[in-house]
């Protein structure tokens, strides 16, 4: 506990430093992670609760903190990736050195990092909600760094009442779970008014993690933001929704199946949409943050899987479910804030977002793309790679139930594996766009043609990261050691050894796979020894003379899909046709906003605006009519109160 | 033991199978057709060539060939054929089985985006369009087939197989589509069609050469063997052996009828065949339920 | 006899300042008074003083607070009054709006009108006798109105007219409620009970009950007016938005303060009379009323002071609201009142700034205030997140406490609105706040001076402590202030 | 000369405010009104003491002759002389006045003083002044037949505190009175200076300020 304290002790003393001294910032962060990596890991490795309970003089507050399993368990990736984007950012933020206080950068990072912490470790409701909105606030300033730009500043307003009117449901869920005791500790948390609990948990933490159709925020505001940041919000910061989640279901006593099938619902839907908006996106940024939502979708699958086995009795299916989901936590921060650290080197070479403007980059940054492709596979889930190893849990999961349990059951969650299918063939296709467009082929732009691989302080954490990936999938037995005690604070975990046994199966077909990628490569080198090994042009039809217009766009390589899913997407396209026998050079463009932003939140915005906006007579500037309201107030009182 | 035979059997004679695909289809067009061990002789003059690269290209290039031949064998190790169980068998071992091909499609496709051709892009695109409709389907089919014998192996699902009941015509069809698709065969694509606009899977190896490309058709072989495998166990269970190989040359001679007698489908309306797959999956699955 | 001083030294210092030549000596005066009169507070804390005058004038818990309250803001007000009387000039100046040419009133006048101003909310904080209580409110009106007329200019007039007659008319049927108090305090069965609180309280099962209800209508609409309780809050945009920025602070962070006190007084007399249930339904509806149009005129309001006056609206709505739960609610509306004060103030102090380098109010042609005045910018959005009521700031915990105890109550319909005007009032201020500060100036960053930027930086410093922590001794003073008022 | 009368008396000068549009006679009324309510200590019935006489005395004085002198300058520097066009009619404004009167009839019914008083017509007199003072404001363009509006209030407030009220004690009755007094005098300045920067005082045109944009 001190340990975990200590770090957040030195993260806040950091960023007040770096007001002042804003290279302060970062050593201070890595020295904080290390310290609280050190402290997790000792939880996770005695497997003791420790927690620290001190009076706080604020109303109904206490300062109770506590570090459990679950806890210590998503302050790995909080601590670990918080650490990497640390040093990412030192390099990263360097050209605006002089232009902006980096200091507040650096005072926003490291409050953010902290009040993670804190979220997490928080026991009691106004020490958890102080974390929560200090995390909301640091956040958004971060998201607001180039505040210059009406984008970024759009984005920022986004995400700032996203979040506060996600909080506000918390304020009440608190309040609802310590109504019979009187205190917000969780130790004294009743059970009462469950079902409303749970809804009101859903939207409040579903609004951080970015469930559909509260994720609005996401894909503004995470390529709004300095990549290391979109890195730790995209990859941690939304996590804290998901514990959320996770911790007021230890709260609430044995779920009912409808939770359960409520959060497959989302998840799975999550997903679809989540995904099939990446495929849409051509800002490389927007499609990761679009691909986080489907991956939180996958997570909320999973801990609807397990809620399901809870409540139907079937304790494998629950394991199973949750182990799934919280490896998936741990996964998609690896790839995800590998992916955006990533696609932070890009912009920062090149100067654009724009896939279409990008290509040829494996080349000039070989070091970026190869840790790149590898967090393309990963996320795609592909063996022999981490991804593929919390999805096959949860797909595991999903078939056990759907072997054995009664139809009732069996068939949505046979229509879940369908849906499964589906996401994971269609992340691979929007991964193979984003890692060819962006890095495969000729250039398509100067930015791309003059673009440079990223220093050290940036490509060390990548490397780290990919390696990170590499390592849960090839090693993946190793990581039910990690998860077993984690998974028994919210259901018996004692039947996880036996059902997820195939991993080490699956971790040696992962090995297998290599072996025969370098045995086979080893046979070609033998037979091309000293063989002629030419160099030409791509074949084109005999056209010799390729130029880089020639090739495929991103959009183009997703357009099947796309157009598969237009009702979905509602993608708007501006096109001429072209005309005549000689016709004239026409363009088609195409953009894809966001449905639920379009459709639901900007409508209702501008009713209850117009409407309130009629109300403005009121203040009309007459003081006859002022002295009137007075007069009329007076009068219904009186008739009303004396009658 | 058995097990590495059938491996040893895959490794050897999938070459055969398109020859005796091709050899059918001459014979519908009324033509002698290329010799049946064609392949062979393919393969061998390809891994004694060199090879030629375009300049675009980078090490991605390269090793989408070595990657996808890989995976494929690694998928060979999961199937099993002819009743024994597969060498590789655990609880789930399905969906590895799928992911498999997942992984050598991807490497394929990047591989083609690395010439920066429009052609192998656009094939790339429709191939992965097909192959996010296919792999529901042979989800679907294998959920069917997992309720109704309470297995999550491929080898145990194969090991208690009663093809007597309706179940397994419907997911028999589903997984024949299935593999129609994943092969690149007629009626979603025609392999040897020879305008680059209507191409799907040879398209997106048009640039590859040598011991490359002869990966490439290697591996496509095994593929159409691995899948062809699957269906055979689901039809045509039972343990021997040569009855289970002349049901693999059968399903060639099947897949030259069908390239024979039917034309390509117009590329708007693959999604639809698929689909259809699929609804016939689901009804399967739904019959199980029972 | 120090309640006593507490009311003479200000008056006194008044009418020094009308008699003083020199500007620099008058603006020592002021500095000097306002310390004097915080000190004395302070002292209050430590030893309490009886109550004199037979009880008419005495410190009780709430009047402890207010007082303390009214006297920390009127110190920052004070040396941010001297930066500005600096600052303002003396000649005939242009009027940024329309151009027209007007004067300030006379330095002198102002410091004086300051400090009557003070002397009067003293004595508001410190009298126990209704007449009393109320003689001393329409005093702050009348020492205020000169204050709010400060700019010369048909605007400000036209603030100070409709201040004057709208206050004026609620003040005269506040009487009218006095009056009435005092027939239900007179039944022919027992003698008469006097005017004072603490009688009235331990006597009030012997007030009328017909005459007490129409007493506290009465009450409630004319010190509502005062306070600022829609829909009898329309002086309060004007008012604060034309008047100068210090006063601006003044007149929301403490006079609104003043006559919510005059309310409670009353709702005291209720609940002892056990009527508090009729006197708190009136309260919760004003309060949610107050939240629904504020939330109105924020949403896309074009004028940043205006649009904190608002706020000061929806905050009154809030703390009616609080006493109108009661129990819980009670605290968490003392606690709100204090977190309020110093918020408002340093915000309306702030914009004070604001519109000394911007020369508007209106919020379009505001940019970029985080780059050209870095320290009040940072305070503008900081300021913003308090009165918003996130956290780590003081208005949080004390909103936090009502809401919990409006849901404990088991009134959800009450929390549910209470939670959405709160986001509608967010979302708008978030609208205009962040627009102001975010962006590019133009400008090169500006030198701001001491004086301008220490008052509210204190205050926020202030309210961020209240956030985090609250001394015990402030803790133990909001309890006894709630109890006071029948809550607990 | 008693109490009923004085009280009518009142009534009288209400109506005849809310009828005439001459701003120099309505002055003049309120003065009259003033006067009356001097008197009104002395026949509510209480005992005659100093403080009696002090408060009618000061009463009195204030409002019967401070007030319309002060609004008769303010009238001057203003030189305006009628009210033109008020919201609302003359004649509409006497009926609403009766109807005020009966309100107010209603009102003292439904209120029963706890202790009879010199006369029952006190109360209703005292709530339909205060009505009447009210509409006055709201349905008058000049500032200055807003004070007298506000006077007419104030004045209905005193009827009640002073025939109802014993107890008061002559502290606050005098600084009500001050305060009163104070009140109008910075309203007389006020007056003052709008007519001096918008050489009118119609404060239907003092309406820059608002949230309302047509």
């Amino acid at each position: 506990m001190n340990l975990l304290l200590a770090a957040v002790a030195i993260l806040v003393a950091g960023g007040v430093v770096a007001l002042w001294r804003d290279r302060g910032g970062p050593v201070a962060a890595v020295a904080g992670c290390v310290v609280g990596l050190v402290g997790a890991g000792r939880v996770l490795w005695t497997g003791a609760t420790v927690s620290l309970r001190l009076p706080w003089n604020v109303p109904f507050g206490s300062f109770y903190v506590e570090a459990d399993a679950l806890s210590a368990f998503f302050l790995l990736p909080i601590f670990g990736l918080s650490a990497l984007a640390a040093i990412y950012g030192g390099e990263y933020l360097a050209p605006w050195r002089g232009k902006k206080s980096l200091g507040a950068a650096w005072f926003f990072f490291n409050l953010l990092v902290a009040s993670m912490a804190m979220v997490v470790l928080a026991r009691n409701g106004v020490l958890f909600l102080v974390a929560w909105e200090v995390m909301a606030l640091a956040s958004f300033f971060l998201v607001t760094f180039e505040d210059e730009r009406d984008d970024v500043r759009a984005a920022g307003w986004t995400y700032l009442v996203a979040t506060h009117l996600g909080t506000a449901f918390l304020l009440a869920m608190f309040i609802l779970l310590g109504r019979e005791n009187g205190s917000l500790d969780f130790n004294r948390f009743t059970a009462g008014k469950a079902g409303l609990v749970f809804v009101l948990a859903l939207i409040g933490f579903g609004t951080k993690a970015g469930f559909w159709p509260l994720h609005v925020w996401l894909p503004e505001a995470h390529p709004a933001a300095p990549s290391h940041v979109s890195a730790l919000m995209s990859g941690v910061m939304i996590k804290t929704g998901i514990y959320g989640l996770l911790r007021v279901l230890t709260l609430l006593g044995p779920p009912p199946a409808w939770w359960g099938w409520t959060l497959i619902g989302v998840g799975l839907v999550s997903a679809l949409v989540g995904i099939v908006f990446a495929l849409a996106q051509r800002d490389l940024k927007r499609l990761l943050a679009y691909s986080s939502v489907e991956n939180i979708g996958i997570i909320t699958l999973g801990i609807g899987i397990g809620l399901l086995g809870m409540s139907t009795g079937l304790p494998v299916l629950a394991a199973l479910g949750f182990a799934g989901a919280l490896l998936h936590v741990v996964n998609h921060a690896l790839f995800k804030g590998l992916l955006f650290l990533g696609a932070g080197a890009v912009l920062h070479a090149t100067g654009t977002r724009d896939i279409e403007h990008l290509g040829g980059l494996l080349k000039k940054m070989p070091a970026t793309a190869v840790t790149f492709l590898v967090g393309a596979i990963a996320i795609s889930g592909l063996p022999p790679l981490n991804g593929f190893i919390s999805e096959f849990l949860i797909y595991l999961g999903a078939f056990k139930g759907g072997v054995s349990a009664s139809a009732a059951i069996a068939v949505p969650l046979l229509a879940v594996i369908t849906g499964l299918a589906l996401i994971g063939g269609l992340a691979a296709a929007c991964f193979a766009k984003a890692f060819g467009v962006v890095f495969l082929g000729e250039p398509r732009s100067d930015h791309a043609a003059h673009a440079h691989e990223a220093g050290p302080a940036m490509r060390g954490p990548m490397l780290l990261l990919a390696s990170g990936c590499a390592a849960i999938g090839l090693l993946s037995p190793l990581t039910l050691g990690v998860l077993t005690p984690v998974v028994s604070v919210l259901t018996p975990a004692d039947v996880l050894w036996e059902a997820a046994r195939p991993l080490t199966i699956i971790s040696g077909a992962g090995i297998g796979v290599l072996v025969l990628i370098g045995v086979v490569a080893l046979v070609r080198r033998r037979l091309l020894a000293g063989r002629s090994v030419g160099e030409t042009v791509t074949w084109d039809c005999g056209y010799a003379a390729p130029t880089a217009r020639m090739q495929y766009t991103g959009s183009s390589f997703a357009q099947p899909l796309t157009e598969l899913f237009r009702p979905l997407l509602g993608t708007r396209k501006k096109f001429t046709p072209l005309a005549g026998y000689f016709p004239a050079p026409t363009t088609l463009t195409t953009d894809t906003p966001d449905v639920s932003r379009e459709r639901v939140y900007r409508p209702v915005f501008g009713l209850v605006e117009a409407g309130l906006s009629r109300l403005r007579w009121l203040q009309h500037g007459n003081v006859q009519l002022y002295v009137l309201y007075i007069a009329l107030t007076l009068l219904v009182l009186l008739v009303w109160k004396l009658s | 033991m058995m097990a590495f035979v059938h491996i040893l059997f895959a490794l050897v004679l999938a070459p055969l199978l398109l020859g005796v695909i091709n050899r059918t289809k001459a014979l519908f067009a009324g033509r002698n057709g290329q010799p049946l061990l064609q392949l062979y002789y393919d393969l061998a003059k390809l891994l004694r060539k060199g090879a030629v690269y375009s300049r675009t290209t980078s090490w991605v290039f390269r090793a989408g060939p070595i990657a996808g031949l890989a995976a494929v064998v690694a998928a060979l190790a999961i199937v099993p054929f002819a009743g024994t169980g597969a060498p590789v068998s655990f609880a789930g071992d399905l969906v590895l089985f799928a992911y498999l091909f997942g992984l050598m499609r991807f490497f394929t496709v990047i591989a083609a985006l690395d010439t920066g051709s429009s052609f192998e892009g656009m094939g790339a695109s429709r191939e992965v369009q097909f192959a996010a409709l296919a792999e529901p389907v042979l989800f679907l089919a294998l959920a069917a087939l997992a309720r109704r014998t309470g297995s999550l192996s491929l080898s145990g699902i194969l090991g208690a197989v009663t093809p007597s009941e309706p179940v397994w015509a419907l997911v028999a069809v589903a997984l024949l589509v299935v593999l129609l698709a994943e092969n690149a065969r007629i009626p979603v694509d025609d392999p040897n069609t020879h305008l680059e606009l209507t191409m799907i899977h040879e398209v997106m190896v048009l640039d590859h050469g040598g011991p490359d490309f002869a990966f490439i058709l290697y591996g496509a072989a095994l593929k159409l063997w691995v899948l062809g495998a699957l269906l055979v166990g689901v039809v045509l269970p039972g343990e021997n052996i040569l009855l289970s190989l002349v049901a693999m040359l059968a399903l060639a001679v099947v897949v030259g009828v069908i390239e024979s007698t039917m034309a390509r489908l117009r590329l708007l309306r693959v999604p639809q065949l698929l689909v259809g797959a699929g609804a016939l999956a689901a009804l399967a699955l739904i019959l199980v339920m029972r | 006899m120090m309640i006593f001083a507490l009311v003479l030294v200000p008056a006194l210092a008044g009418v020094a300042a009308v008699v003083l030549r020199h500007d620099r000596a008058r603006r020592a005066l002021l500095v000097l008074t306002a310390l004097a009169h915080a000190g004395l507070t302070g002292a209050v804390w430590v030893v309490l003083p009886g109550p004199i005058f037979g009880g008419w004038l005495a410190l009780d818990a709430p009047a402890r607070l207010f007082l303390s309250v009214t006297s920390v803001l009127f110190l920052a007000a004070a040396v941010y009054a001297v930066g500005y009387l600096a600052r303002e000039p003396h000649g005939a100046e242009k009027d940024f709006e329309d151009g027209s040419l007007f004067t300030n009133a006379p330095e002198a006048v102002f410091t004086a009108c300051l400090l009557w101003f003070l002397a009067a909310m003293t004595l508001v904080t410190a009298s126990q006798h209704f007449g009393l209580l109320w003689v001393a409110i329409e005093a702050t009106t009348l020492a205020s109105a000169p204050l709010i007329y400060f700019h010369r200019h048909h605007r400000s007039l036209e603030a100070t007219w409709k201040y004057l007659l709208i206050c004026s008319v609620g003040i005269a049927l506040a009487l009218l409620g006095n009056f009435f108090l005092v027939v239900a305090a007179s039944t022919p069965e027992a003698a008469p009970v006097p005017m004072v609180l603490g009688e009235l309280t331990a006597r009030a099962r012997q007030l009328h009950g017909p005459w007490l209800k129409a007493a506290f209508v009465f009450l409630l609409v004319g010190y509502g007016t005062k306070m600022g309780l829609a829909p009898l809050h329309t002086w309060l945009p004007d008012a604060h938005s034309e008047s100068p920025s210090v006063i601006s602070a003044l007149l929301s962070g403490a006079l609104l303060n003043c006559a919510f006190l005059g309310i409670l007084r009353a709702h005291q007399v209720c609940a002892a009379a056990g009527q508090a249930v009729f006197g708190q339904g009136l309260l919760v509806g004003f309060g949610l009323i107050s939240m629904a149009v504020a939330a109105v005129f924020i949403l896309g309001q074009a004028d940043y002071k205006r649009l904190l006056a608002y706020s000061s609206v929806e905050h009154m709505g809030i703390l009616a609201l609080g006493i109108g739960l009661g129990g819980a609610a009670t605290f968490g509306a003392m606690l709100h009142a204090v977190n309020h004060s110093l918020t408002k103030a340093a915000l309306f102090l702030v914009a004070g700034n604001i519109l000394a380098a911007y020369r508007t109010k209106s919020t379009a042609d505001v940019r970029g205030v985080a780059r050209l005045l870095p320290v009040s910018g940072v305070l503008w959005v900081a300021g913003f997140f308090a009165i918003t009521g996130s956290p780590p700031f003081g208005p949080f915990l004390s909103e936090f406490t009502i809401l919990k105890a409006a849901l404990d109550q088991g009134r959800g319909a009450v929390a549910v609105a209470y939670l959405a005007l709160l986001a509608l009032v967010f979302i708008g201020m978030a609208t205009v706040v962040l627009r102001m500060a975010q962006g590019e100036s133009g400008r090169a960053t500006q030198r701001e001076p001491w004086l301008a930027v220490f008052p509210p930086a204190a205050l926020a410093a202030t309210v961020l402590v209240l956030g985090v922590y609250v001394p015990p001794a402030l803790g133990r003073a909001l309890q006894e202030a709630a109890q006071a008022v029948g809550g607990f | 000369m008693n109490l009923e009368l004085v009280l009518i008396l009142v009534v009288l000068t209400n109506l005849k405010l809310l009828g005439s549009s001459r701003l120099g006679s309505s002055i003049r009324t309120v003065g009259v009104q003033g006067l009356l309510l001097g008197l009104l200590p002395l026949v509510a019935g209480h005992d005659l003491t100093a403080r009696v006489w002090l408060l009618a005395a000061g009463g009195a004085v204030i409002k019967g002759v401070m007030f319309p002198w002060m609004l008769m300058r303010a009238l001057r520097d203003a030189e305006v002389r009628r009210e033109v066009e008020p919201f609302v009619g003359m004649l509409t404004s006497i009926l609403i006045g009766i109807v005020a009167l009966g309100a107010s009839f209603w009102l003292g019914h439904r209120l029963p003083l706890p202790r009879p008083a010199g006369s029952l017509l006190l109360v209703p007199v005292a709530l339909s002044a205060i009505l009447m003072g009210l509409f006055l404001i709201v349905s008058r363009r000049k500032a200055v037949s807003q004070v007298l509006g506000f006077l007419v209030m104030e004045n209905g407030i005193y009827v009640f505190g002073v025939g109802v009220v014993q107890e008061t004690s002559l502290l606050v009755e005098l600084g009500v009175l001050l305060d009163v007094f104070v009140a109008v005098f910075v309203m007389g300045i006020i007056i003052f200076h709008i007519s001096r920067e918008f050489d009118h005082i119609d404060t239907d045109r003092l309406s820059m300020l608002r949230d309302w944009k047509p």
